[in-house]
């Protein structure tokens, strides 16, 4: 399969792409030098400020989410690659100018994980108050790795944390709600087919023509159940009997369901999936209260989806519903 | 001759060692897309580049700077873990070093563990883990070792380098636990970890440096 | 290429989807019977009701944009075949029931034309006050070809006369400002890769493994520009100026540019698209007022795009700007 | 016996002309795939079905009331232009037998040219454009020409199926400018339109259906 992409250097993807973000929504959000995007109109005074970092690649992810109600700055790195924690420590030392706190989403991939951490700890030196939620929703269908990925998990707590500092909760109040929303997601990838590494021009994984694989990362790192394409009323049981149990969810409980395509599926496909949950969970008598269905993060044109579920309240859901006016993600 | 290094030594450490990285990066992704995402050899690429750099012209001449500014700007490296890590590595050894324009083995000695102890911070990984770690361990073990023992700095890297490679190659027969390849398991057995090899190829340049600038 | 779709029985995808749009998007829409998608909550009455209809196969297009400030009822066809005539009656009746004017918004492919036209003559005969606007944005690459395809032309018109509805205006006015947007907006559709039809498994059409095609139609109808693949920078350097010389684009000029990927084909590449008509734009001293960069309508897992410009004035950007609330279009 | 034409009469067309198409489906999806989207045999098997269903059981007695409910049914197949315009055809035939339980020769040649007039009425196409105008026009002039010399119904559709079937081969050597294949310009020449194809087939059913019932 050869590479039939729109790009001009792969060298220069990254700050081509964010130009093209900044020119595409000037009222929302603006490049700082190094690839940091920021708010447009920063946030009042007094409110606390949310980071994030992570690599590039997986548009509207994560850059897509900066803006009024979600996100304050994020720290774009190379494509699939986390940004160094030098540019980290820039973005938290200018989202911190006002002494406001600083409250810092990083999904949990090592790379992302060491820059956080190492920009944290710099930041910590210099007196700015931060604090870090660690997003881990990524289930591998491996019961026994208890460390989990950062999948499109990270959406409701940006959202639930921004509309929070937002309505003005303090830095301890938005960490604690955004690590109550990470504890209560699970989701699961699924791959149908591999895309093509802009850089380099090669797939990224390999899978067998009537071959799926759940349990999948977000750059398309092995999960544990490749097994024969199944139609989609069959991949939505199975995936979503998986996040039931892990989640531990039960009749009576209220969910959110988001249904997040890895590329190359269509909407159509997403939202017979999405049917498909949502007529399992009436069965079980689980309520569906919020749902979500496109593409929030990518790899490429990868073909797959993620299923993610998250345990709402009345404080998230109130959240959830909060306006919020991101690039790619606006609430009215 | 006392027996220490300066700054000139260390530029031709890190120059040594940017020319094994730049020796060996095809193999260096191609054990990292056994079970990682085949970038390991663009990234050290990158980390040679700024580690080399770092002890050009224009640089700190005290060695603690020197390491510092090495350190954060291999940590800009856009490179995922082992960026983040080695960066972290050398940073780590600043603080050993401040104020001073050369190091004698026990002042190397001091400066490699403070980097290995920051870089434990960062990381749960033990020896064992299949990470970079089995070969950095061992390698500054030697290090305080051949201090201990009144070894000269160029005798503390040979066995360094010698250390290191034989964790590296220790490696092979592992199963991880950290980094992307953690999800794989069994299926990470039967070769070398990337991060692993490239800190090989760092000591082995490292005192390819250090033996050049005796006999040259 | 083996399909690897998420579906069901290909021959109920079209209900299956729909059921997945309803269930997703409970407070902006709802599903009449047959295949018609309305809004939630309908319109305030006396108020002008905008009506499309169209094929499946091409989400978020149509249906994704039925909701406040925009569509108040969208006919849904099969998968890539219009929607019957009859159907389409039945939704300006129910649409019609209070007696408010239809504008009725048909994409011009010869199928919708058809059953547009003979659904607003039925609905004329029964008294209904009914005006049809046909969107005809679509350059095939071919001067000698008049008639033009409807590609994503349709989305400033659906905003545009949305907006004016919701604020109160006749049905000669919301006509008028839809005619006028639909005369200046132009769009070129490329494509580089295939897609799987969803209920027959084939391929939509061919292209060599180093071809891309300009002025191709929203269903892979042949254009006439099949040329060896280009650069981001270079395809949009062709695809503007073509634009920009058939709409007769002079300097100083306000245009809105769009770019709408047509399955497969990355945000980000749509971005790096975005940024080299902006900076062609800029050197050519014509100025860009508003953007959007997105999936609007999809030709399945095609790969390829869709460069719209429309030449804008103060009214126009105002209602481009107001409020919209559908499940696929939000304006804060 | 007088020579014309009632609901039992009409149901053996309709049948046959259904039986026409599902032979040919296949064949009439390939011909709309070399300039159009190869759906056209699917449209032709849903139009069948329903056109054979307007004169089955519990359908209205009266020829005008029935054949307004098949045009109607007919374009209420979600099949794009063919659909559309088939149905126009037959629901523009109603005006002209409201009130008949039968319809004689010069009755069905009006029907006939009220349908046609509908048709033109939704499209600007002519014979020579490459589209089933190619072979209904002459098919309708065919049955006008052996009404106002006196020939049966069954011979007026004799001469419309011969006439349907050359207007249709006609299309093979011209270049198309409405529907979807217009876009393809001279890429279109060298095989027959699916529309007219169709077209044919359903006036060869109609004669088929009246002959069988006259031998029978
Ligand atoms: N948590 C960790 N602790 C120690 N070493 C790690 C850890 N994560 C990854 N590594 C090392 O980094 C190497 C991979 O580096 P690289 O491919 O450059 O980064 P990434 O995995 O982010 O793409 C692994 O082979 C391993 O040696
Ligand atoms: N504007 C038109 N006027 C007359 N006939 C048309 C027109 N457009 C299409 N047709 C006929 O319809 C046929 C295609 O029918 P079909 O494939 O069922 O519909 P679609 O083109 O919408 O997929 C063409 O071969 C042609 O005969
Ligand atoms: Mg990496
Ligand atoms: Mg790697
Ligand atoms: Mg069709
Ligand atoms: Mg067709």
């Amino acid at each position: 399969m050869r590479m039939k992409k729109f790009i001009n250097d792969p060298k220069h993807l990254v700050p081509e792409l964010l130009e093209g973000l900044a020119l595409a929504f000037p009222n929302k959000i603006r490049l700082l030098g190094s690839n940091i995007v920021a708010r447009a109109v920063p946030k009042a005074a007094g409110k606390v400020r949310l980071v994030t970092l992570g690599g590039s690649g997986h548009e509207p992810g994560l850059s897509g989410f900066v803006g009024e109600g979600m996100l304050d700055m994020s720290v774009v790195g190379e494509i699939f690659a986390a940004p160094g924690a030098p540019r980290c420590m820039e973005a938290i030392r200018t989202a911190a100018k006002g002494d406001e706190g600083v409250l810092l989403v990083v999904l949990n991939h090592s790379g992302d994980v060491l820059s956080g951490n190492i920009a944290m700890e710099a930041a910590k030196r210099e007196g700015i108050n931060i604090q870090r939620v660690l997003t881990q929703d990524g289930m591998s269908g491996d019961p026994a790795v208890k460390d989990r990925r950062g999948l499109v998990g990270f959406l409701p707590v940006y959202k639930i944390a921004g509309a929070a500092a937002e309505q003005g909760a303090s830095l301890d109040e938005c960490c604690q709600i955004a690590e109550r929303m990470e504890q209560n997601t699970r989701t699961l990838a699924v791959a149908v087919r591999t895309a093509t590494h802009p850089s380099t021009g090669q797939a990224i994984f390999e899978l067998g023509e009537d071959e799926m694989e759940i349990g999948m990362g977000q750059h398309g790192e092995a999960g544990t159940g490749r097994m024969k394409l199944k139609t989609a009323d069959e991949t939505a049981e199975i995936m979503l009997n998986m996040l039931l149990a892990d989640l531990g969810v039960t009749a009576g409980e209220e969910l959110l369901v988001l249904v997040n395509g890895a590329g190359a599926t269509t909407l159509m496909e997403l939202l017979i999936l999405f049917r498909s949950a949502a007529r399992i969970l009436e069965a079980k008598k689980i309520k569906l209260v919020r749902s979500a269905v496109g593409e929030f993060i990518t790899t490429q044109e990868q073909a797959g989806f993620q299923m993610m579920i998250a345990r709402m309240d009345p404080e998230s859901i109130r959240l959830w519903d909060a306006p919020a006016d991101s690039p790619y993600f606006v609430v009215r | 001759m006392t027996d220490a290094i300066g700054k000139i030594e260390l530029a031709k450490m890190f120059a040594h060692a940017a020319e094994e990285i730049r020796r060996e990066h095809s193999y260096l992704s191609e054990l990292d897309s056994v079970a990682g995402d085949g970038d390991h050899g663009t990234t050290m690429l990158r980390v040679a580049e700024r580690l080399e750099a770092a002890a050009g012209a224009n640089t700190p001449e005290d060695l603690g700077h020197l390491l510092r500014d090495a350190g954060w700007s291999v940590m800009g490296v856009d490179g995922g873990a082992s960026s983040a890590l080695l960066g972290t590595f050398f940073a780590g050894m600043a603080d050993a070093a401040i104020g001073d324009a050369s190091m004698d083995c026990a002042q190397v000695a001091r400066a490699f563990e403070a980097g290995l102890a920051a870089v434990s911070k960062q990381t749960k990984a033990q020896p064992g883990d299949k990470t970079m770690m089995d070969a950095l361990v061992p390698a500054v073990g030697a290090i305080s070792a051949a201090a201990a023992s009144g070894k000269t700095v160029a005798e503390a890297f040979e066995t360094a380098a010698s250390a290191a490679r034989a964790g590296a190659d220790s490696t092979k027969d592992m199963v991880a636990r950290y980094g992307r390849a953690k999800f794989l398991g069994e299926k990470t057995r039967g070769s070398p970890d990337a991060g692993a090899a490239s800190v090989a190829l760092l000591f082995q340049g490292f005192y390819a440096g250090l033996a050049f600038e005796r006999k040259g």
